[in-house]
Order: C-alpha cells, then structure tokens, then sequence
C-alpha cells in the first residue's frame, strides 16, 4: 500500500510559520523532542524488562500531540488511546510521574495501576488513555457534555486513529455532538494503520474527515506530520468550540515510525513508503522552521536531563505495596 | 406520609436532586417532551429545560459513554436504558470504562453516574424486552447495583445512588411502575447497602430483591396463615451486598432461601447461596434452597412466559420444602 | 417538524409505471393492500387483547416493503424489525401463520414465542424481525458474507429506520458490507422519527443516504410512498448486488400514518404534515396507478378472505403447551 | 501422540474444520496475513484463501453480528474477539441475537457459531486486557461455554464447537497459548459437556477450569507429597455443565472446592457451589470452599497483578482448610 506523506498532497507552506508566537513554536518543539526522546528511552527500559504489558509507541505521529495541544488551555480537557504518551507529555506531564506509571511503580500518576496504556492525570484534565480502541471516543464527547451542562468555556480533544474511525463509537459519537453542539475536536490520527492492516483494507472509503460531514460536523485534513498546520487548525477549532459552535473533525495524516508495538517488527509496512514518511519526519520539520541552533540545543539538553531524571525516578521509586492493595480490596 | 406510584417516587427523587445540585443532569431516549417510555421523566424537562434533560439519539453505547465523560468533569449524569436488555449494547462503557476508572487511575477520577434501567417479565415483550441481567454487573468490581421493591425504596435508594460517587446500576421492574407504598413527605434518603426486613420471621429467611419481593411477601402471607413464619429479607442494594443482615437473619432461623426472577444458573443466588455456606454453614439446618427463573429466554405468549419465573406458589413450595 | 412528502421534492414522474410489468404491479399493490388491511385487523385485535407486547403498525409504510421485496427472488433474505408486518407479508408470509404468531399460538411461525417483534420465517428466508433497534443490521450483513462463502447470487436486504441509522452498527456494517463488497441492500425507510423524536433532533445532517458514500457504499433517495420507485431502485441495487458489484444504501422516504406503536396517539406529530403525507398515501397511489378497477376488487376480496381465515385460524389455534415447554428447558 | 503448543492444537482443530467443510469460515481482526495476535490463525489464509479468513476493521459488535447472519444462512463460522474484555462491545449480539435466535424462532433457526476470544490475567496488560468474564455468558440461555485447559482438550473441542448447532463462547487463557502437551496424531473430537478428571484422588475435589487447572494440578502434587489425594476435575465446558462427573467425585470425597481466575463475587463457583448443596448435601463433610480472583479490577503492576488471582498456594491452604 502506498501512504504518500501529506507534503505531497498539501499546498500549504510549511516552511515558514507566520502567526504563531515563537514560545509556542518552541513549546511544540519541546514536547515534539520530548516525546521522540521518551518513547526511545520506552523502549529501551522494556527491553531491560523495566516496563511490562503493551508499549506503543507515538514515534513519527509527534507533531500531532504537540500541535493540537499547543492550542489548549490547561483547564481544556483531552482524551488519548493506547498510543499515548505523545498526548500525555504535550498535555504537560510530568515526565517523572509519567515514567513512574510506565514502569508500575507507587509513584506513578495512577499507583502503578494503570500502567501506558491506562495514563491519566486529574490534574493536567487529561481524561486518560484507553485500552479500548475507540473507548476514549464517546469518554470525550461526554466531557463536551459536562461543560456544556457546567456552562464553561472549556473544550475537549479526544485523541484517536484511523482503526477507531471504522467503530460504531465514532460514528454514534459525531452525531451526538453534532446535535448537542458539543465544545469537542475529534482528532483522528491517521497513521494509516490499525496494527497491521491498512487503512485501504478497513474502508471503502478512506476521506476519513468526509465522515464528519455525513453526521452534521465540520470534517478537515491537516499535514499530521507538521505541528504549525495542526496547531492552526486546532486553534481555529478550539476557538469555534469555544464560541458554542460545536465540534470539528480534524484528520491529520501522519504515518509510524516503526510497528504496531515495540515488539512489531512492521514488516508489511512498505520501506519505501516509511522512508519517504521519516523524510518528513516531524522532528525534523520543526527544527528546520525554527532555525535557531541556540534555543533548540537549550531545549534537548532539558528535555534530556528532565528524562535522565524521570528513569532514576521511576527505577529509585517503591512498587505498590501488596498489603495496601489488598486492604483496599471490599469483598 | 402519602401513597404515590413507584414512578412518581422514581420522579421525586429526580427532581429532588436536580433542584438540589446543578450538577445533576437526565439523558436517555424520548424522556424529555415525552417523558420516557415508564413517563418517569415526565414535567422534568419543563422545570430544568433541554440542558439538564437530554433526548438522545438511539446510541445507547456512545450516551452512555458520555456519561462517564461527564462524571469524569463533575457532573452527576443519570442515564437512561429503557430496557437492561439494551444495556447488552453499553457493556464496554460500564465494565471497561465506568466500573474501572477509579481502580485504573489510582483513585483520581471517580465516576459518579447513575444508569436507570429496568427489567423482568410479564408483559408480553418476549426475549428481548424482559430479560434479568442483574448477574452481569454483580460480578464487575466497581459497580454498586440497586433494585428497589417499593416506592419507600426507590425515591430513597435513587437519591443515594446519584449522591454516591461511584457507577450506581439502577435497575428497576417494569410491573412495578404503577404500584403504589407510602413515602414520607420530608425528604429522605436509604444508604445504599442496607438490606431491609419487609416482614419478620422466625422460621425461615426468604432472600430476595425487586418485583419478586412483592411475590415472597405474599408467600409469607399465605404461609403465615398456616403457622409458618418467614423472614422476608428484601436486599434492595446487590452490591455492597449486606452480608450482616442475610447474616443474622440466617443465623436465627436456620434455614434460607433465595429468590429472584434471573435465570437460576449463574443467577446472584448461586453466589449468596455459597456465601451463607462459607460464612454460615453451622448455623444452617439444611442446605439453602434457589427458587429462580428458569434457564430459558422468555418467550411472547403469556401462559409460557408466567412458566419462566417463580410464582407465589413456587415460592411457597420452597420454603415448605425446606422445613 | 415539517417533513415534506417525498412527491414535493421529487421529480420524476409517479403516474406512470413504465417498463414494470403488471404481474409486479398487482403484486405491490396485493402486498401494499394487505399490510394495510393486516395492521388494521391487528390494531382491533390488540384492543380485543388477542394481542399483546408491543404492536408497532407499519400503516403508511407498506409501499417500500411491497417494492422492495418486488425486487427479490424467493431465496433472497430479508432481516426486519419491531415494525415488521409489512416486510413479512411482502416476504410472502402465510397470513395465518402470522396472525397465529402475533397472537401467541402454537401454530404461529415460532410457535407463539417470537410474537411480532420476533416473528421470522425460515421457509421465506425471512431471518426475523428485532426487537433490538438496529439489531438486524449485522445479521443482514453476515446473511450477505454468508452468501459470498456460499458463492450463490442470492441477496439480502436489511430493512431499518432512521433510528437506527443512528447507532453504530450501521457505519460499521456499511462499512463491512462496502470492504467485502457483499450483496446487501441497506433499506432505509426514513418514516420521520423514532418514536417521538423527529429525525432532525436525531442528527445534525439528516441527508441519510449521504452516510452510505462517506462509507464506501452508494446512497440514493427514492420516494418511498411509491412503491414503484422503490421497486425499480431495489432492482438495480439487487442487480449490482447480484453481480458482485457490492451494497448499496436506499432511502426511502416515508411516513408513519399514526403513533408509534399501537398505544401511541403520535400527538406531536404535525397533523398538517401528516395530512399532506395521508394525501400521498402509498395505497391511494397504488391504486390510481393500476387503474383496472375489476382487478384492483379481486385482490382486495381475495386478502379480505385470507385475512378473516387467517383471524380465524389464529383465534381457534391452541395456546403453546407449558409442559411441553417446560420439558424443552435444560437445566 | 506429538507434542504442541495450545496455540497449534487451536489452528489444528481450524485446519481440519476448514478442509472438512466448506462452510466453515473464519473472522477476525488481523487474523489474515498477521495470523492473529497470538499466531492462532498464521497460514490458513494461504491455504483458504481470503474469502474464508476474512481481516476484519475494528467493529467487533458488527462483525460478531455478521457471524450470527452468516451463521443463520447456513455457515459455520469462528469469530475471534482478541481479548474477551472487546467482547464487551458484542454483548447485544452474543446475548440478544445469537443466544436467542433458536428460541424466538420456534426452532426455525439455528445459529452454529463460534465465538473463540482469550481472558486471564499475566502479562501485565493492565485492567481492560486481564478480565475473566466467563460468568456473564454462562448466566445466559441459549450459549455452550467452553474453556479448555490443554492442548489435547483446545483441539477436541474447538472441533467440536464448531461441529455444535449452538452458540458457542470459546474462552482461551493468554497464559497458555505457549503450554504444550501431548495430542493424538489421529483426528479425535471431544464432546461437549464433559469434564475430565486430569487427576484422581480420594480426599477432596477441586473442580476448576481453564489455566487454573494447571496451577491445581501443581496444588494436588504438592498436597500428595504430604500424603493428601485431591481430585482435580476440569469441566472443560462450563455449559453445558457436566453435572454427573463433578457429583460423582464429591459423593466420593465428601468435600469440593470450586477453582476459579475469575473475580469471587458472581463467579460461576458460587453457582457451582450451590447446585453442590442443592443435590449432594448429605454427602457433604463441610462446606464448599471457592477459591478465587479477588473482587477487583486487574492492575498493571506485575507484582499486584499476581495477588489478584488465585497462586498455588491459595489452593493448597483452601484444601487444607476443608479438611
Ligand atoms: C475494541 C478493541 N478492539 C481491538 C483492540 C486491539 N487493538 C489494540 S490497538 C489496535 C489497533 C488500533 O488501530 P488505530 O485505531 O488505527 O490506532 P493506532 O494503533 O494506529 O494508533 C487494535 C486492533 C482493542 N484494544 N480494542
Ligand atoms: C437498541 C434499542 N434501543 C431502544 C429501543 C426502544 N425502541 C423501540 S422502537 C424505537 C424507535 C426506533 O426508531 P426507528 O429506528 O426510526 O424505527 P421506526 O420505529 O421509525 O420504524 C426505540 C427507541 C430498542 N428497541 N432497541
Ligand atoms: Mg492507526
Ligand atoms: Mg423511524
């Protein structure tokens, strides 16, 4: 199958970024690095057998994250997927909590409980990462419900990807906010995958934005791959939701840098087709437009020393104790 | 006090914790104009308008998802399943997702919503209209189930369950709509949790909840006038299960049976039959005794479908049964 | 609400019935007459509480069943729903068979277990009316995969309404039908609302045939009080079926000639609207088209014979056994 | 006799099935090409073809939906819901279509297939990945229930589930996809409804299921080593219920206990454990223990994810308790 990356297609510049303030250009760029830096060192400790269960990671789709989150408030909400932790850190984590969790450990935002694929943070209002694919889709819509019903100005993005386009959740989901006008953006990912099968396989139709209009809600494409394009359109969203003008559906076309999991090889991805998706590879997108070698360099190096001090964290913290855990067990 | 109908107790208790906490907000199908299939709903949506009476598109699982979305925001949503049958379509939203966020966020989300729905048999609405799937959520840690028997009850338990800040399985009986009980004029609110003796007994202790209370209370009536005395425990709440009071009730007559109108396999029976044998099996005369529903879907013509579920006299043979 | 009939909005022409030959045309209107007549019967039935449950008459509707089955060859399927008279007498039901099973008789097609929510036919490849909404829309989808297997060039048509356009199933069973290209006509009969809810509170796009493209699958609109342009749709829909050129998705404009269900007075439903839909009533329509008085009687007497017999058989048939039932129970 | 993997046991039953009948096909979400998560399906698409090992989108309601269609149309077809906590999503259609088709139908219709998914605890995937949610089908009428321990049982069985007319929920353990154990090189079927006594003994019954089978076999080896003879009876399938065998072994030993991953409360030992009193009372010398997954989501730390399910230990200290 070839996914032609989204420069081919789009017209837009995306070599200049007029309009956004540079420390949001620098904001994206921190949780863009941040994340990639992340998901690699993931890796690595999953492979030491520090971190258990499914990891999946977020490698390639960075710019998603770090984007559509650029145009939040910290009282906004967002809901995620399995393939999380991109929206975790662009939300705000704190890598330690986050590493924590990951690793099982006391410490972590959810006592070890939760583990990548059940993150959450009440204090960031990220909603959480789900193990259900689709499960975090009418989650989100709801939380656009209790605002509207709160009458407050806050919005909600609910993460996920193209396999969880083709699940009824979605579609019912849409609709619903849809009617209700609800303050919600739909940001369908589309990494063109759900595990192994590609999107051509899942659909008859692969406009996956085309569905938002079927159901009453404005549906648009944006360059996943670019987090100036998805800040801007997320912030016009944002801001429509805002006004009470309801929900977007906002599809941004990006690709994984690797397979399904971090014990998927993806070999049914074609290597050529990757390649031409890592030539775009959103890190390098946005060192490119922000130029400045200083600023950039000051970034990783906090970026690193924030990880660095998020795996000692995670490896010095306690497990949950067993005692504790069954003590709160109620027959 | 004043005799009102189990669906204007039902009504009460909404419109009492509406006017109570903002927070608090009604979604389902047709219960706004409409006021919903049982008109429990009814003049809610007049009082507290479109926003906090919502009409929902037939999307049961994507409303009801919605409901811990804007539990998880702080709100206290009540949702609508018209029938538990239908609840077989909003099963990930409650097992995956409300019953388990608390647990999986390490306690810092809780999900305060309540799901109203309703089950049983006996109007003619045949296998998919008059199922008992109370077992279902009985088995899911994270989930309180309440299935009240009385008016008394259900404006009481209904009031606690939106107060109560965890996914609450609100089921009610479609025969129990018209009945009608007294209920306090001042407000009132039953902890969930706390079983209730509906009528004393010394010889025998009936364990049973919803609609099927009303039938075990005419059992005991009839075999009251034969001079056998039974002890009517009505459950109310499943989970917390009120072991204490089955317990002690148990424990003073020495014999127990359970009844309800689920299938007997599987049923919630099984399962507090096995405990009274591990917590109880001293104080016991003889084994305790199921009177249940029989394992079969339930079928449309009347005649077969009354064979399905445990009447007074099956209820009454049981006990005699056990003596 | 206001929901023009289908004949404001349509331009091609109704009066006339060209290429459809008058077999098919005195066996719509045989179907459209005795759905009718049917539901009338059961409506009285149910006040004589001969009948019980829920009664959700099809009257106003009878139109796209009679057209669309016109479509079919006896080995077709048909999956229906709670408002499924009209499919099942289209289906070519045995009248007695089916006033037996709504009555709740051993005789009745599922032997008084189903009633009519349930009520199905193996015989007619009849795979039953739902008491769940949307509920035989998979099944109708799987009925179609089952053909692909089987390698016949049987077809299935899935009748549902507006409703259930609205739960998941739907987008996802169109979605299915679109990727294995399978033989299945997604029959949407829009009648204006499920129970009181009007289609436009429902969804914020209430173009329903627009879902099916959004999919993969076509989407057409026909005026669904003429069940000659129902007729004529299906038939091309089934031909491409039949060819293997995949599903299609109709949408059949109509309207509910009362409440929802038999206890139902349909008050917030627009009496002018509902005149102006009476005014185009699919039997009237029938009727004017066919034009031969002298056959138009003979059919008529003929149903109103089959329907008394079929009162007839259904009152003197014996209620199921409850020890019979009963044996039948394993533990 | 050869040894292989409960996963291979598994495709081998497909393989046969699929070259015997034609009209048997198989569903699932990358079970193609992928041959599924747990590499169950790897190769029979090459030998099949894609018309009968169809790849399938996320839309598990709608494809359990489209085998209950295809099913009712004169195929057999095997569903795979990777982990049956997504079996949540088809619930409508497993309970109120696929359970009930043949009873609402008047026994028109029959709906022959099978719903293979996977439960258990282990792998540290967390509280949406680990459920055993067995009790919520075995409580409903009209569904076969199987959840075979061994690869010799996995083959005999799935062969047989597919060949049933009858629903069947089959339930694998993640655990066990990697167990190997000796089958017959000559094709075999196991009925259904059987268990099987995997260890005789005269002290005590354990009955159990599934990969709580293997630890009571561990349990039993323990307790023979101090002199204790524990019967460990595998129901195989859990509906229907082999009533006869577990009886049997009871009225023999005198005391059961039921072994289960599942959560306690609602599990299917309570039921088992009340049909025990109901029928074998007298023959009983104490009360039936159950030993069980503790009432609780399952959390994502290894550590706490062990104290949820019943070790070797747990059984062992149960049976000593009954003695
Ligand atoms: C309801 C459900 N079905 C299946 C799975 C197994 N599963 C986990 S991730 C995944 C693929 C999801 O694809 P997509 O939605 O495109 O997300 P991506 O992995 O591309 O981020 C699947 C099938 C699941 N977790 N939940
Ligand atoms: C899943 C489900 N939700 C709700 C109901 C209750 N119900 C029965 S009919 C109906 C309305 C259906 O509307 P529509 O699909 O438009 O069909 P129509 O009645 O117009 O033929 C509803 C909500 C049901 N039977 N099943
Ligand atoms: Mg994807
Ligand atoms: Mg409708």
């Amino acid at each position: 199958m070839a996914h032609p990356p989204a420069a081919d297609r789009s017209s837009r510049p995306t070599e200049a970024s007029p309009g956004i303030p540079e420390p949001i250009l620098l904001g994206m760029y921190r949780n863009i690095y941040a994340t990639r830096r992340f998901e690699l060192r993931c890796i690595e400790l999953y492979r030491q057998g520090m971190i258990r269960g499914y990891l999946h990671p977020y490698l390639g789709e960075e710019a998603v994250a770090a984007g559509a989150c650029a145009a939040l408030r910290p009282q906004d909400y967002i809901a995620s997927t399995h393939r999380g932790h991109g929206h975790c850190i662009s939300k705000g984590a704190d890598l330690r909590l986050m590493m924590a969790e990951i690793t099982g450990k006391a410490t972590g935002y959810c006592k070890g409980r939760g583990g990548s694929m059940h993150i959450s943070s009440k204090q960031l209002n990220h909603l959480g990462a789900n193990g259900i694919v689709g499960g975090g889709i009418p989650i989100a819509t709801g939380a656009g419900m209790g605002i509207k019903v709160q009458q407050t100005d806050q919005v909600v993005i609910a993460f996920f990807s193209d396999g969880a386009s083709n699940n009824g959740v979605f579609a019912e989901s849409l609709n619903l906010a849809g009617i209700y006008q609800l303050p919600v953006i739909y940001l369908l990912e589309n990494n063109h995958y759900a595990v192994s099968t590609p999107i051509e396989c899942a659909t008859g139709c692969c406009d996956l934005a085309g569905r938002g209009p079927a159901y009453g809600v404005p549906g648009i494409c944006v360059d996943g791959n670019d987090a100036r394009e998805v800040y801007r359109e997320t912030l016009q969203a944002v801001a429509r939701a805002r006004r009470g003008e309801g929900p977007t559906l906002i599809e941004a076309s990006t690709y994984r840098h690797g397979g399904h999991h971090v014990n998927d090889p993806g070999l049914y991805m074609n290597p050529e087709t990757l390649a031409a998706w890592k030539d775009r590879d959103p890190l390098v997108l946005m060192r490119r437009a922000l130029g400045d070698e200083a600023k950039i360099r000051a970034i990783e190096e906090q970026v690193e020393a924030e990880l660095e001090a998020a795996v000692t964290f995670a490896a010095e913290s306690p497990e949950p104790s067993v005692a504790e855990f069954l003590a709160g067990i109620q027959d | 006090m004043t005799d009102i109908m189990y669906r204007e107790a039902l009504r009460r208790a909404l419109d009492e914790e509406m006017q109570r906490d903002p927070l608090v907000f009604i979604m389902g199908e047709t219960i706004a104009e409409r006021g919903g299939s049982y008109k429990v709903t009814e003049g809610l949506v007049k009082k507290y308008g479109p926003r906090r009476v919502v009409d929902t598109p037939i999307a049961e699982a994507s409303f009801t998802g919605m409901a811990v979305g804007a539990a998880l925001v702080g709100c206290r949503p009540v949702v609508e399943i018209l029938f538990i049958d239908f609840a077989m379509l909003v099963m990930d939203q409650i097992v995956n997702q409300a019953a388990k966020y608390e647990f999986i966020s390490g306690g810092q989300g809780k999900v305060p919503m309540v799901l109203r729905t309703q089950g049983g048999a006996g109007n003619g609405l045949a296998a998919q209209h008059s199922q008992s799937l109370e077992a279902l959520f009985y088995h899911i840690p994270g989930l309180k189930v309440v299935m009240p028997a009385t008016p008394h009850d259900a404006c009481g338990l209904l009031k606690a369950a939106i107060r109560d800040d965890d996914p609450v399985i609100f089921i009610e009986h479609k025969l129990l709509y018209m009945t009608q009980g007294p209920i306090p004029d001042d407000e009132y609110v039953i902890p969930l949790g706390k079983a209730d003796i509906k009528k004393p007994g010394r010889d025998a202790t009936i364990i049973t909840y919803s609609y099927m209370t009303l039938k075990c209370l005419e059992a005991a009536a009839a075999l009251e006038s034969e001079g056998i005395s039974v002890e009517v425990v009505d459950l109310r709440t499943l989970t917390p299960l009120d072991k204490e009071t089955i317990l002690a009730s148990v424990r003073r007559t020495g014999r127990a049976m359970v009844v309800h109108e689920a299938c007997k396999r599987g049923g919630v029976g099984g399962d507090i039959a096995a405990m009274l044998m591990e917590e109880a099996y001293d104080d016991l005369d003889g084994p305790v005794v199921r009177v249940a529903g029989k394992n079969t879907p339930v079928p449309y013509n009347v005649r077969i479908e009354q064979a399905c579920v445990p009447s007074v006299e099956d209820i009454v043979e049981g006990v005699l049964r056990m003596l």
